[in-house]
């Protein structure tokens, strides 16, 4: 929706001339050169991040800063079309910034592009449309294993630990799963890239409670292995129970933030954004 | 955007000559009519219809239908038995549609075949013969049973008519389902029509063609005879032969432009009302539609025939100004993709935009002649004379009238994706 | 005899044509719905592409015949292959640095690069006519047939003959060992399957850390090279000749379609089911049931369902009926 | 309002629903809850008519509505939302809820030519009742903004927004809470409230936020492996063992290692 | 060359379309007859022949009639040659020919409907209506005794016209067809009907197409298949690709195309070999005579305008007089120019009859030693 003329076909929706499947969004810009060393601080931090969508697009963040410590969990919250979303893509790559920068372990990674950024160690869930649907469960975690070169079985066992369900379905397409089994499946594929940081946006929507819990849970476990977390929530309260730290985002800027704790305490925030 | 081309249009005036102007406007109203009409059911509704060209040819045929005398020889020989035999044909489709629907069960399949096939071979044998005797009547001239002998101007409603009744029985088969089916459908039926305009001689000659339709504006030479107006020419200074043949095409500019205008009018005059916005809403999201009570196909129907409609009288008037119908010429690059081309290049969504597509993309297929030649020239100016290679693509000039074409849609689609005038 | 006569007959006439045929049409179906799969649009300029690499190749040819080298009994055009798709793979990653990839980095709506698609057709329509010129060219060479009818008549001692050419043998085997061979790197290599995902969910496969341009190029290779390799047979089999391969297009993309856009597998169905409807449906019977047939049954008329005028409309004939059976194709589209 | 009748639906050889039976009472707020793939979306696009039946009935008011197109349930006043908003992007808010009502003289192709008078008369009705829906959301001041550009919550507003253009006698509402901010939420928990108490509207919703359900619905419907589990308060649901086990689990294990 | 003393000569063919492998030796042909009158410079003085070329497309009119309206409004023409199409021609000539008052010559155009066309005078063509050529090839089938025979043809106005003709002198003189089938031509794939026509079956295979297109793909298909060992086939099959493509495999094949006794196509092959295009591509000789036709009538009539000249054309065109070949042209200006009458023969032996349009005698051909040999004219 940014008014790219480019992006416009006034309401074609004949498949058989194009083909409307999984056409991309993002613009990767960016190289894959070498990053440039920066100073010692949190282990990832996208700092006094300002930008929007598209080359002319309005901006969505103003001067908004994210960070997550080594094995931390840090949350964000806010409410919808805070630009929670687009701070998370920013952080990975998938939008030109025009301030700030983005730290990974000291290093400046701001001009690298998103694949780089993976083979820096960084993993991201997105959203919406975060599986290959036509790829059987099994492949998509292939695929979220693309730049390894290692023997990834045993990993891809502990992901089906993890959510056995998609043990049972992996040789199912993952379109034909149900809201949440898809979830876990793009959970699943970002854990198999083994990354040091792991970036998820709402992985909880659509979820059921049972699973939510045990979704939780794993996160919990995955961060005390060393790696941070860092994840945008809008079932609040269990997020910020569990948080190390949390940010609200208001209309792309940090509105609150302390620790999740302190966040749950908060009368101002509770009553504006966690519903009272 | 509108004023340049016009002034494309009069440059060409200036340098080459008027007739040639007015030759590249009227050709651009029957394309604009057509790009309106394309533009309905792709800009608005989306659909996609690559048998442009079969809707247009519908539209030549009703020109020979209506225009041409009847020839009463070949009335007797067997246009009876003809017209008995269409008749057959369509009961027998008919019957068959009845016995699908009425019968049930493992017969349906079985009983629906048998019906068909006889009612076939009943009809192939009243048709059969009645079409060898029909076209064995002076197969040079005629060999046709003609048409009806009324004024040709009829024929343009009535090609919209025919084109309208081809779109309703594909729309009714194809929308609603998937929108492969539209192009397939599409596609195929075009590919039909231009079949059966080919090989069935007795309708309107076939490939021999039928030449000399009638015309609804006079003829030069009449003019040219005729001392009254010899003299209004000089008056104007122009010689008669001139004066008459731009007076003709005048004549033909203002009876397209009418037509132009009063499809535009109504186009506009839908668009912006309760109609065009449940046609917007239906293709930003036709889910969402049909939960709103929108009946997606009908409107999508809806839409089909008319743009269809608009296409047919587009083809009558093209064949009109042709005075003659010849379906051997009918390609799809020329009659479907082109048309396609114009509408994108001009603004899918907004009929002005299509129209002025229609305008443009035409001045630039006939003009691009002469621009391709003069490229090459220009290629090839450096190269010494004589060589081998300044031979070789001086010999291929004429093939630059297609990559010159290939690179100013290029351009055009570069600098202005969504069209020259965009949707709002 | 008689049943084996009209067997013979029937293969001759409708099994081997329609076969080869079918094999021709499939790969340049492949090539369509590759790009179709992955992508994204329907590619007009598909036929085009084909020429393009033919015209390389039979340029190639001719020198290696000047040169006096053969391959025997085969077509030495299948020598000139590699230089042609070197040819076409060239120019259409040419195409793709300086007209496609704008359209991609704007993340343009596929819809547009279908009308791209066009004006890239007019301009390699142009360029093989200026280059080698509008007429029609033989190139084929060596061994026209592996059998021809009247061997086989003289051999068998039946009444009918069966013809079998090298260039259809050629395009029968080919077609196999491309099919089977893009499938295997389809579904099983690594880059087959970031191919894959590309087509499925372009920004995740960003965010897997695969490289969209590397896929983008690995796809124009892969279709420039079936584009050669199709038109080349093609040409072998019957000639080379600009007009043509513009023509081609309708047949294949309504193999394309019928068999599931955007699925391989599909684009060889829909090559075979058009090709046999083509041949079959405007066949004359009669000769065949003249065998079969006790003589007091034998047929008057050509027993031909309808006269091949209307092949054409009778393979979309064919292709709506498919389609009401099977609404995504023979073969589910747009999963490649 | 809605009675649904030993309901199959297979996808190949999966049985999505299997054999659901169940009923909505007229002016209740009925829930629909159980864990993902349970068949819940299944269940509503079937009895929305996106999806035929492999077998069984659905009835509207004793009526038989089994395998009708979406159109025709639309007037006979069957609503739904999407779970995710399907909002006409290029189109105002206003424009949106303008379209919504059947039947507009306007939307008949001869009258756009020919009756224009009066369509100007009922566009004017049209966009006072849409201003009035719009305020009623506390969304007043979108009018004019184009949907696709509205934030989330907001096309969420707006989707529940159209049903009010209309009368409607049942609207099913698949997760609106999903991905929507809490005080969002409870102005769109609201929003349902006063329709069903000022408007008489039905509801069935799927949600998976217990607190939510717990404040609108009663009953609430459980399902699971295609079928109904149970049925209930929401006391009631939240003490069934089976709910318990099949669907709500009993909390974080690792919470208090954490924290 | 003095600017006022330029003539300007159209020649629309079909340089992009169907036929694209045709036109270039057909606009060759043409230009050679105006080299050849400007170097001689005896044509009202010494007047410079300057050729413009526009593009028929051979099936599109509009783009046709656009292309010719350029050439007589813009750029001034004062004869035509082409176009090359009948379906082109007609309405070239009902548009922008006979408002405009300009002559024209197609060297190709052979549909028989075109003889009944409203021209005033204007249309000529140096190719024979395909009405003539029907019976003569029908009368040599007969006459070899082959009594059946399938029929293909190219679908379009020649070939369909050219099939009614065939079959019904065929049919008048005691053979039978089989089955007359067109093909498209510049498909793919000619299959379907190849097996239709062997399974019709017939002692010959009439071909009535074009030889770089269908009518070569059927041949090829019947060869192939074994369906058919005897062709016939019409002017559009004979030409030079036939044999280097069929060689010794239509040994005796039956072809009819125009041609009469003259040495004239001999010479015409001649000097076109000499300027480097193919003399015996169908219709360069036309072409070539249809030029010089429309110079040696200006040349009588002392005027380049076209209501001056046209009533020239037949008496230059016809006897009395002396003969005219192919490069000659230099000769009969003189003869023009002292009074004389020629009676124009060039390549192809042009004679014309009403309503303008060349007489149709035809050459017989057989194929030998894989070479095309004539046998006989008729
Ligand atoms: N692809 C895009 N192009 C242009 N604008 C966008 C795009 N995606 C989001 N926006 C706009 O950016 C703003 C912030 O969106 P974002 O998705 O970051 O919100 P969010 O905080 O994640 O909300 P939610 O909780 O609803 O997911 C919104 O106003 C939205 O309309
Ligand atoms: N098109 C399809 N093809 C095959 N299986 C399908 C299809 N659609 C749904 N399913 C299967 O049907 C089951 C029910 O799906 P449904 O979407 O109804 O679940 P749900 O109850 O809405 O779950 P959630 O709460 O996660 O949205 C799932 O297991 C899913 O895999
Ligand atoms: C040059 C040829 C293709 C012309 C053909 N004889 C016709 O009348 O159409
Ligand atoms: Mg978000
Ligand atoms: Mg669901």
């Amino acid at each position: 929706m940014s008014g790219n003329p480019y992006q416009d076909d006034r309401g074609n929706t004949d498949a058989s001339i194009t083909n409307p499947h999984g056409q991309g969004s993002l613009t990767a810009s960016g190289t894959q050169e070498r990053p440039m060393p920066g100073h010692e601080g949190p282990f990832l931090i996208g700092e006094n991040m300002t930008g929007g969508y598209g080359k002319s697009g309005p901006d969505i963040l103003h001067g908004c800063t994210i960070a997550v410590e080594r094995g931390e969990i840090a949350v964000i919250v806010g409410p919808n079309g805070a630009g929670k979303s687009t701070a998370m893509k920013a952080v990975f790559g998938m939008l030109d910034l025009r301030e700030g920068r983005v730290l990974l372990d000291g290093q400046d990674i701001s001009a690298l592009t998103p694949q780089a950024r993976v083979r820096h160690g960084m993993g991201f869930v997105p959203q919406t449309s975060n599986i290959f649907t036509s790829m059987t469960v099994e492949e998509n975690l292939e695929m979220g294993a693309f730049i390894r070169n290692d023997d990834f079985r045993t990993t891809m066992e502990q992901v089906y630990d993890l959510f056995p369900i998609l043990r049972e379905k992996r040789h199912q397409p993952a379109g034909e799963l149900s809201g949440g089994q898809r979830q876990q499946v793009a959970v699943g594929r970002a854990l198999m890239t083994q990354p040091k940081v792991l970036m998820l946006d709402e992985p909880t929507a659509g979820v059921s409670p049972i699973v939510m819990d045990e979704l939780f849970d794993r996160i919990i476990e995955v961060a005390r292995t060393g790696i941070s977390i860092l994840m945008v929530e809008q079932n609040a309260r269990q997020a910020l129970e569990i948080a190390d730290k949390g940010y609200v985002l208001v209309q792309g800027a940090n509105g609150y933030s302390g620790t999740g704790k302190d966040l749950l305490a908060n009368p101002d925030v509770r009553r504006s954004f966690l519903g009272g | 955007m509108f004023a340049a081309v016009a002034g494309l249009i009069i440059g060409t005036g200036f340098l080459q000559s008027w007739n040639s102007a007015l030759l590249i406007l009227n050709m651009g109203l029957i394309s604009a009519v057509m790009a309106l009409g394309v533009n309905l059911q792709w800009g608005l509704a989306g659909l996609f219809n690559v048998g442009v060209m079969g809707f247009v040819a519908l539209g030549g045929l009703a020109v020979v239908l209506i225009s041409m005398p009847p020839v009463g020889a070949a009335w007797q020989a067997g246009g009876g038995n003809i017209l008995l035999g269409l008749v057959l044909g369509a009961a027998t489709i008919v019957a068959a549609v009845l016995v699908w629907s009425r019968v049930s069960g493992k017969l349906r399949g079985w009983a629906t075949a048998a019906v068909l096939l006889i009612g076939m071979v009943i009809y192939r044998m009243v048709l059969d013969p009645a079409v060898e005797a029909v076209e064995a009547v002076d197969p040079a001239l005629a060999g046709y049973l003609g048409g009806l002998g009324l004024p040709v101007l009829l024929a343009w409603p009535v090609g919209g008519v025919l084109a309208a009744g081809a779109a309703y029985v594909i729309g009714k088969t194809a929308l609603g389902l998937r929108s492969d089916y539209l192009a397939i459908a599409t596609l195929g039926i075009a590919e039909i029509i231009i079949a059966i305009l080919k090989n069935e001689d007795w309708m309107a000659r076939g490939v021999k063609n039928v030449i000399g339709l009638p015309r609804p504006v006079p003829y030069e030479v009449d003019l040219q005879n005729d001392p009254a107006f010899v003299e209004r020419a000089a008056g104007f200074g122009l010689d008669a032969t001139t004066a008459s043949t731009i007076y003709v095409k005048i004549e033909y500019g203002l009876l397209f432009a009418a037509v132009l205008i009063v499809l535009l009018v109504l186009s506009q005059l839908a668009l912006n009302s309760p109609w065009g916005r449940m046609m917007r809403a239906i293709r930003d999201n036709e889910t969402a539609a049909r939960a709103m009570g929108k009946d997606v196909t009908g409107r999508h129907l809806q839409v089909f025939v008319l743009g269809s409609a608009i296409c047919g009288v587009a083809g009558a008037m093209m064949t009109t100004l042709d005075g003659q119908l010849t379906p051997g010429s009918y390609q799809p690059l020329r009659y479907t993709f082109l048309i396609w081309v114009m509408v994108i290049v001009g603004g899918s969504g907004n009929n002005l935009g299509a129209v002025l597509g229609g305008f443009l993309i035409w001045f630039l297929w006939v003009q691009v002649e002469p621009m391709g030649q003069l490229l090459m020239t220009g290629i090839t100016a450096g190269m010494a004379d004589g060589s081998w290679l300044k031979d070789h693509l001086m010999d291929s000039v004429q093939h630059m009238r297609l990559l010159t074409m290939g690179l100013i849609l290029l351009l055009v689609l570069r600098l202005n994706p969504r069209g020259l005038l965009p949707e709002r | 005899m008689d049943l084996l006569n009209g067997f013979v007959a029937l293969a001759n006439f409708v099994l081997i044509p329609a076969i080869a045929y079918g094999s021709q049409l499939a790969l340049g179906a492949l090539g369509v719905t590759l790009i179709y799969g992955i992508l994204r649009f329907s590619n007009f300029a598909h036929g085009d592409t084909m020429a393009v690499g033919t015209m390389f190749a039979v340029l190639t040819t001719w020198g290696l015949q000047a040169m006096g080298v053969s391959l025997g009994p085969l077509p030495t055009a299948l020598l000139a292959i590699p230089i042609g798709i070197l040819g076409a793979t060239a120019l259409v990653l040419l195409t793709d640095r300086y007209v496609y990839k704008f359209y991609r980095a704007q993340k343009a709506k596929p819809v547009i690069l279908v009308i791209v698609s066009m004006g890239v057709m007019f301009i390699y329509n142009g360029l093989t006519r200026i280059i080698i010129g509008p007429d029609d060219y033989r190139f084929a060479d060596g061994e026209r047939f592996v059998i021809s009818a009247r061997t086989f008549r003289d051999m068998t001692g039946l009444e009918e003959g069966l013809a079998l050419r090298t260039t259809q043998v050629i395009t029968v085997v080919t077609a196999v060992i491309v099919v089977a061979a893009l499938f295997w790197f389809l579904n099983k290599t690594r880059t087959g399957k970031s191919m894959r995902a590309f087509s499925d969910n372009e920004d995740l496969a960003l965010l897997s850390g695969i490289n969209p341009e590397r896929v983008v190029l690995v796809t124009w290779l892969i279709v420039a090279s079936l584009a050669t390799v199709a038109g080349v047979l093609y040409g072998l089999d019957k000639s080379f000749k600009a007009f043509t391969y513009f023509q081609l297009l309708l047949p294949i993309f309504a193999a394309a379609i019928v068999g599931g856009l955007g699925n391989p597998l599909g684009a060889i169905a829909g090559g075979f089911v058009i090709a046999f409807s083509e041949v079959g449906i405007t066949y004359a019977w009669k000769k065949v049931l003249v065998y079969l047939m006790p003589p007091a049954l034998e047929p008057e008329g050509l027993v031909q369902i309808l006269s091949t005028e209307y092949k054409f409309a009778v393979s979309f004939v064919i292709l709506v009926i498919v389609l009401l059976f099977r609404p995504t194709g023979l073969f589910r589209g747009k999963s490649i | 309002m809605i009675e649904v009748k030993n309901l199959h639906r297979h996808f190949g050889g999966f049985h999505a629903v299997d054999g659901a039976t169940l009923e909505i009472e007229t002016g209740s707020i009925t829930g629909l809850v159980g864990p993902n793939g349970a068949g819940k979306t299944t269940l509503f696009n079937v009895v929305a008519g996106v999806l035929p039946p492999t077998s069984g009935q659905v009835f509207m008011a004793g009526e038989d509505i089994t395998g009708l197109p979406p159109h025709q349930l639309f007037h006979k006043g069957l609503l739904r939302t999407f779970q995710i908003a399907h909002e006409f992007a290029s189109m105002t808010c206003r424009e949106n809820l303008m379209m919504v009502p059947g039947d507009q003289t306007g939307e008949m192709l001869w009258n756009t030519w020919f009756g224009r008078k009066r369509i100007a008369d009922e566009e004017r009705a049209l966009r006072a009742k849409a201003d009035e829906v719009l305020e009623f959301l506390t969304i007043e001041h979108l009018a004019d903004h184009k949907a696709g550009q509205v934030s989330g919550g907001q096309k969420k507003l707006l989707e529940l927004g159209r049903t009010m253009m209309v009368d409607a006698r049942i609207v099913f509402l698949d997760e609106v809470g999903a991905g929507v901010n809490r005080t969002l939420l409870n102005t769109i928990g609201d929003a349902i409230i006063r329709l069903n108490t000022e408007r008489g509207y039905t509801f069935c919703m799927i949600e998976h936020d217990m607190d939510f359900i717990g404040r609108l619905c009663d009953p609430v419907i459980v399902m699971a492996e295609g079928k109904v589990l149970s049925k209930g308060t929401i006391d009631e649901i939240k003490a069934d063992e089976r709910v318990i086990e099949a669907y709500l689990g009993t909390g974080l294990k690792n919470k208090d290692a954490v924290l | 060359a003095n600017h006022s003393n330029e003539i300007k000569m159209g020649v629309i063919l079909g340089f992009t379309g169907p036929i694209e492998s045709l036109t270039p030796a057909m606009a060759a042909g043409a230009e050679m007859a105006m080299a050849e009158v400007t170097e001689s410079g005896k044509l009202l003085g010494g007047a410079t022949i300057t050729p413009v070329r526009a593009d028929s497309t051979c099936v599109d009119s509009a783009a046709a009639t656009a292309a010719a309206e350029r050439l007589i409004t813009s750029d001034g023409i004062s004869a035509m040659v082409g176009p090359d199409c009948s379906g082109v021609t007609g309405a070239v000539l009902a548009n922008v020919s006979v408002p405009n008052g300009m002559v024209m010559i197609s060297p190709s155009a052979t549909s028989p409907a075109l003889s009944a066309a409203e021209d005033n005078g204007l249309f000529f063509r140096t190719a024979p209506s395909d009405a003539r050529q029907g019976e003569v090839l029908a009368n040599i089938l007969v006459e070899k005794g082959i009594t059946s025979a399938a029929v293909t043809y190219t679908n379009n106005d020649y070939g369909k016209g050219f099939a009614d003709a065939f079959e019904a002198a065929y049919e008048a003189a005691g053979g039978s067809v089989t089955l007359s089938a067109p093909h498209e031509d510049g498909k793919a794939d000619y299959s379907a009907e190849v097996g239709a026509l062997a399974s019709a079956g017939g002692d010959a295979l009439v071909v009535l197409g074009y030889v770089d297109q269908g009518g070569a793909g059927v041949i090829q298909g019947a060869l192939d298949t074994g369906a058919f060992d005897m062709f016939a086939m019409g002017d559009g099959m004979i030409g030079d690709s036939l044999v280097e493509r069929f060689g010794d495999d239509i040994a005796g094949m039956i072809g009819t195309a125009p041609g009469s006794d003259n040495e004239g196509s001999a010479l015409f092959a001649e000097m076109a070999t000499a300027a480097g295009i193919d003399g015996t591509s169908v219709y360069a000789g036309e072409s070539y005579d249809a030029a010089a036709l429309m110079l040696l009538a200006m040349a009588v009539a002392g005027s380049k305008e076209p209501g001056d000249y046209q009533s020239h054309i037949f008496a230059v065109a016809n006897a009395p007089g002396e003969q005219i070949l192919p490069g000659e042209l230099d000769k009969a200006l003189e003869i023009i120019a002292a009074g004389g009458d020629v009676d124009y023969q060039g390549a192809t032996g042009v004679e014309l009859v009403e309503p303008g349009e060349a007489a149709g005698s035809y050459a017989e051909f057989t194929v030998e030693d894989g070479a095309l040999k004539v046998v006989g004219y008729r």
